[in-house]
């Protein structure tokens, strides 16, 4: 071994300064004993960002493990910047999902618009070139002033990074619930599509080769954002501000093409994006991963601020970079493509047989650890799980009887209130943000159920959507999470694609308290036993842990992306009515289970301020009967339309299916009268899961009884299109029928969030602090 | 007492040691237009703002306020303030 | 007949227009990268969308150095066609093939939608293939897509026939609630002094292909692919 | 001869007369924070640049020019420049 002496001007490693860096007594003697010895500061350092929760999974890893990851589909699994699906014809997508929850609690613009950056580079560093992004965000009510900054901060971060590279953000989901004030969740998903065999992984081979740092040079930026998504949010993240990050997506761009033409040259082995833990974790990851060496020489990275030392070029998290290794001898060649796209280029390391992770200064090391575990060789925990009591007695709690308000005795009423609902409303104020059909793959785009992309060079599809409910996750954890893979499944089902793979971001509060440990535990059971049931293995994803603040954790929020595939675009369903006298036509049973009451509905957060009782239950069997039946009638050419309940169940589902597209209202006739004695309320918001609202021409009708006693499901016919009608109309019983004009719902559902945001003096400040510097 | 107007210039730097790829950017762009000499570029927003006051010092703690409240990005921007001059 | 999209750092709608024309108006097309000075000898140069130098200090403020840029206003200069969208709209007004400025949309977001605009003359090199008057729905992706000129220009430019695009209702009437960014008279696109440079901020080229939308952008390029045939 | 650096501002501002719904909306934004006296607010760049010169006058001289084409658009802007000060 070599000598590795304390770099003049480190810090003394005291006691103090290893709990500063995140590290518990045992995992600093682990150390030790991996080293024969203490640590330096740089180690120190190094280590501190490697065995963060972020960057080791040392709390969910063996929990991880119980997941389905195998398909004939899979091209790549979890373990790489990306998972990697086969699409048939010979192409492949690659996707994945990432937090920044942390950084956007911070600074929501560049937070917002860096996490954007960073699950970019994961996908075309796999080779592929990203097509589409996605975004699933929850906030705290828009009551609240530094909500509504948060908001307007992230939806611009978001949309002027990705509009600038130039991925349309197609889909996502925005919820709004006081879970979530203080600690709001941004989770970025990456989808791109490649021929299968130019996939490429992030496997440092071939002794001898040169790693070369390309993209921006690093700066003091961002240094130690590992372990600060690591910790819960406090009142000292303030202090934590100038480890801000600022997103380039120019600078992105150009690497997004640099990258591409690299890996289709043949001249370069692995490429990885330099994100949380930057140059330490990049490189340790690409050694861990080809059972390599690596030496690295921190003096020729390029560097933005002088004096910086290896401790802060090691662990700069500066965004917009890459780490390469090339094949020796092809130096030039690499410099030459990188030139071209003006990104610069500099070789800073070698892999070598050694096997050791060796970091220098020039010729003084300063760093070495034995052996290219780093990253694995961390410690791994299973601490305490056990649900709270708090929890056990709201989901047992009765909410049958909640009274009705006044105001309910016009059900109008409550169906205007349940569609203003920010969760709820129309999310076009955020989306038209977004550039969403650049690159013209954009069959159906932010709006539908999922949204749809054409692959080129075939007669395919792809659908894409992320989807949790977080409430039905808190109130029941298991069946919460079953309920996001499936919710997710229904949403690219109803565009006419079959459900593939899906990857996940799993945010959760810290692991260390009983309460979320098995929060934990048990939604990544829940998403194993959907997944298996659905057939869409889980190829990859994402864990946030100690998303919580002095107020407690948010709720458990498994965030679901899920990648559907549909074989020929003459398939492509859309969610909105459009032609008279269709019929309607509900697949699954308008109830759920007799025991799927209001529990956990947004009807009762909505209109009661109660998050109560047990969730609608998930059944993944029904749910992946309900979906086979909707795809081959699909395929039978029987659907005109098909939008599935979720949030506000039924009632809302036929009211967007009227209202959504707002420059075509379409109207209904529907009658629920055989359910006359089920309260209304009950009747149009449980949200009993495995329904699907479609219509289709009367003719079809036979056929599609046919199909659905096939695959065991309920059909049900309810209503017809009524094109020329300005209501929709519920018939409930003899005398009782809510009219509700279209106008009136259409109001209700486009006008909530932009009255309130284009209001707003935060959103103003977003606004005027954008102005100039930034795009 | 008696009001006047008067007028107050802020300006408002992306924070030192933030990457700045604007300014950045134009650097590039203008050593490329044969502005070999010129060694940083940094944009900021030049914001003018008139305002009714009883004296110039209490413009000038009114317009400080606004920047904090709304102007200036507390976590990535600093600001400073001109005189008030009389409009 | 050629077509040749010019790539800068930062355009990321040279890929769209290059599909566009050579797999729904099946005619020839070839990038031509900012660094060179050769135009290949093609027949209509396109400045595509996107954010050339990341639109810092200005859309289109920097790339109009770019080399390729001297030989674009060449071939402008000698009559030969140049199709300007969204940025490229932006670079050609900076760089003087154009009059007036686009600056950032009055409601100072960024406006991604599909909007309906109404072909003003329909006697241009670009337009021959559409009905005077018609109403076309066509996508636009912008945050600094205000139109904004001089009122001896804006007179001119209305004198002279040369508002070719306005933003309008579905039916076909040009209104403020229907005008997505400010735009002085409702202005979506112009052209030059001689016809032969039209620049527009909404994106024809995302609308060819009926898989996606309706495809009324297709008539524009159709129009350019009549008229050089003579 | 020798060479310094200068530091330059430059202001580039919204010709007068042009819509700035910037301002207004800043304005608006002001009210209702509570800065009730606000009158009106513009919105320009700030523009720092660092140069080598022989001297100031010619350090002002560079950043005239750069403003003039590049920095500044003639259809809608206007600027102007502080005196060169030496880093
Ligand atoms: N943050 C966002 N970015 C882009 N699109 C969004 C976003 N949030 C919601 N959408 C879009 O709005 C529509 C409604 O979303 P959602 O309510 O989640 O649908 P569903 O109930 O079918 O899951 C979808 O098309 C979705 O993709
Ligand atoms: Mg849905």
């Amino acid at each position: 071994m070599t000598m590795v002496a304390p770099r003049p001007g480190d810090p003394r490693i005291t006691s103090a300064l290893v709990a500063e860096h995140g590290l518990t007594d045992d995992e600093f003697q682990r150390l030790v004993r991996m080293l024969g010895r203490e640590p330096t500061f740089t180690e120190l350092g190094i280590i501190s960002a490697l065995w963060s929760e972020h960057c080791s999974y040392k709390h969910s890893r063996s929990l991880l493990k119980t997941l389905p990851t195998e398909g004939p589909q899979v091209l790549q699994g979890p373990g790489e910047n990306a998972g990697v699906v086969s699409v048939g014809d010979g192409l492949a997508v690659a996707f994945k999902i990432e937090s920044h929850n942390h950084p956007s609690a911070v600074e929501p613009y560049q937070g917002a618009a860096t996490g954007v950056g960073g699950i970019l580079r994961d996908v075309f560093t796999m080779g592929a070139r990203p097509i589409a992004m996605l975004n699933s965000l929850r906030f705290g009510s828009l009551d609240n002033a530094r909500v509504r900054y948060l908001f307007a901060g992230v939806v611009k971060g978001i949309g002027d990074y990705g509009n600038c590279v130039g991925i349309p953000t197609v889909a996502g989901e925005i919820v709004f619930d006081d879970a979530y004030e203080t600690n709001p969740l941004v989770n970025a998903m990456c989808v791109g599509v490649m021929k299968e065999s130019e996939l490429i992984t992030a496997k440092a081979e071939g002794i001898g080769n040169p790693i070369i740092a390309v993209g921006a040079r690093t700066g003091r930026d961002g240094i130690h954002g590992a372990s600060f998504a690591s910790e819960d949010l406090s009142e000292a993240s303030d202090a934590k501000r100038p480890r801000v990050q600022v997103g380039d997506p120019f600078t992105e761009k150009l690497l997004l093409e640099a990258s591409l033409e690299l890996i289709r040259s043949g001249h370069i082995v692995a490429i990885q994006d330099m994100g949380a833990a930057g140059l330490t974790s990049s490189s340790a990851e690409m050694a861990e991963r080809g059972e390599v060496g690596v030496t690295i020489d921190v003096s020729k990275v390029p560097v933005r601020e002088e004096g910086m030392t290896p401790y802060e070029i090691l662990l700069s998290e500066s965004q917009e970079r890459m780490l390469v290794v090339a094949k020796r001898g092809h130096e030039d060649a690499v410099s030459e493509i990188l030139t071209r796209w003006d990104l610069t280029a500099a070789v800073i390391g070698e892999v070598i047989a050694e096997p050791v992770y060796r970091v220098t200064e020039g010729d003084t090391v300063v760093a070495e650890f034995p052996g290219s575990r780093l990253v694995t060789d961390c410690p791994r925990y299973s601490p305490e799980a056990r649900e709270s009591d708090e929890i056990v007695r709201l989901r047992a709690t009765d909410v049958a009887g909640v009274p009705e308000l006044p105001e309910e005795k016009d059900p109008l009423w409550t169906l205007e209130r349940m569609l203003s609902s920010p969760t709820i409303a129309s999310k076009a104020w955020a989306y038209r943000q977004y550039d969403s059909t650049v690159r013209t793959n954009t069959v159906i785009g932010p709006g539908g159920d999922a949204a749809v992309l054409r692959l080129r060079a075939s007669n395919r599809a792809i659908a894409v959507k992320t989807d949790c409910n977080g409430r039905y996750v808190y109130l029941s954890p298991r069946n919460g999470a079953r309920a996001a893979v499936c919710e997710a499944a229904r949403n690219v089902a109803c565009t006419g694609a079959r459900p593939l793979a899906i990857t996940n971001c799993l945010n959760f509060g810290n692991p260390k308290r009983p309460e979320n440990f098995f929060q934990l535990s048990e939604a990544i059971a829940g998403i194993g036993e959907a997944c298996r049931a659905l057939d869409t293995p889980v190829t990859g994803g994402n864990v946030s842990l100690y998303n919580e603040s002095p107020s407690g954790a948010v709720y458990p929020t498994p965030v679901i992306g899920m990648l559907g595939l549909i074989d020929d675009v003459a398939h492509v369903t859309p969610a909105t009515w459009s032609v008279d006298d269709d019929v309607i036509v509900l697949l699954g049973e308008i109830l759920g289970e007799p025991a799927d009451g209001l529990g956990g509905s947004e009807y009762l957060a909505r209109i009661h301020g109660i998050v109560a009782g047990a969730p609608p239950k998930c059944d993944a069997d029904l749910e992946r009967d309900t979906i086979a039946c909707l795809l081959e009638c699909i395929r039978g050419g029987h659907v005109r339309s098909a939008h599935d309940c979720s949030d506000g169940g039924l009632g809302v589902a036929l009211a967007e299916c009227a209202v959504a597209d707002r420059s075509a209202l379409v109207g209904a006739e529907i009658n629920v009268s055989a359910w006359h004695d089920v309260p209304l309320r009950e009747l149009l918001y449980n949200e009993a899961q495995a329904r699907i609202v479609i219509t289709a021409p009367e003719s079809s009708l036979g056929e599609i009884a046919r199909i659905a006693v096939k695959h065991r499901v309920a059909p049900m016919m309810i209503g017809r299109v009524r094109a020329g009608s300005r209501s929709l109309e519920i018939k409930h019983g003899k005398n009782r029928t809510l009219v509700a004009p279209l106008e009136r719902l259409a109001a209700a559902y486009h006008d909530a969030i932009p009255a309130i945001m284009e209001a707003s003096i935060e959103s103003a400040a977003v606004l005027e602090q954008a102005a100039v510097t930034t795009v | 007492m008696k009001h006047r107007v008067y007028r107050i210039a802020v300006h408002i730097v992306p924070r030192a040691g933030l990457l700045d790829p604007q300014g950045d950017t134009i650097t590039d762009a203008l050593h490329s237009l044969g502005f070999k000499h010129v060694q940083s570029v940094h944009v900021g927003r030049h914001i003018v703002i008139e305002t009714e006051a009883p004296d110039a010092l209490q413009a000038e703690t009114a317009v400080q306020e606004m920047c904090e409240k709304l102007l200036a990005n507390p976590v990535t921007e600093d600001f400073e303030i001109t005189s008030a001059v009389p409009v | 007949m050629k077509f040749g999209i010019v790539t800068f750092p930062g355009s990321n709608c040279d890929y769209d227009a290059y599909r566009a024309v050579v797999d729904q108006l099946r005619a020839e097309a070839t990038y031509l990268w900012h660094k060179t000075e050769d135009l290949e000898g093609v027949d209509v140069v396109v400045l595509p969308g996107g954010f050339s130098y990341g639109d810092y200090l200005r859309a289109g403020a920097i790339a109009r150095f770019s080399p390729i840029m001297r030989q674009v206003v060449e071939h402008a200069r000698r009559g030969g066609p140049v199709l300007a969208i969204c940025n490229g709209f932006q670079i050609a007004c900076e760089a003087g093939l154009l009059p007036g400025a686009l600056v950032r949309n009055a409601g100072m977001r960024f406006v991604s939608d599909a909007v309906h605009l109404r072909v003003e003359n329909a006697g241009t090199l670009f337009t021959s293939g559409y009905e005077q008057g018609a109403v076309l729905r066509i996508p636009i992706a912008h945050g600094e897509g205000r139109y904004v000129a001089d009122s001896t220009t804006i007179g001119r430019l209305e004198d002279d026939d040369r508002i070719v695009f306005r933003y309008c209702d579905p039916a076909g009437a040009v209104t403020g609630d229907a005008n997505p960014n400010g735009s002085m008279r409702g202005i979506a696109g112009i052209v030059s002094d001689e016809g032969n440079v039209l620049g527009m901020m909404p994106h024809p080229e995302r609308a060819v292909d009926p898989l996606l939308g309706p495809p009324d952008g297709l008539p524009l390029f159709e129009s350019l692919l009549a008229r050089m045939a003579v």
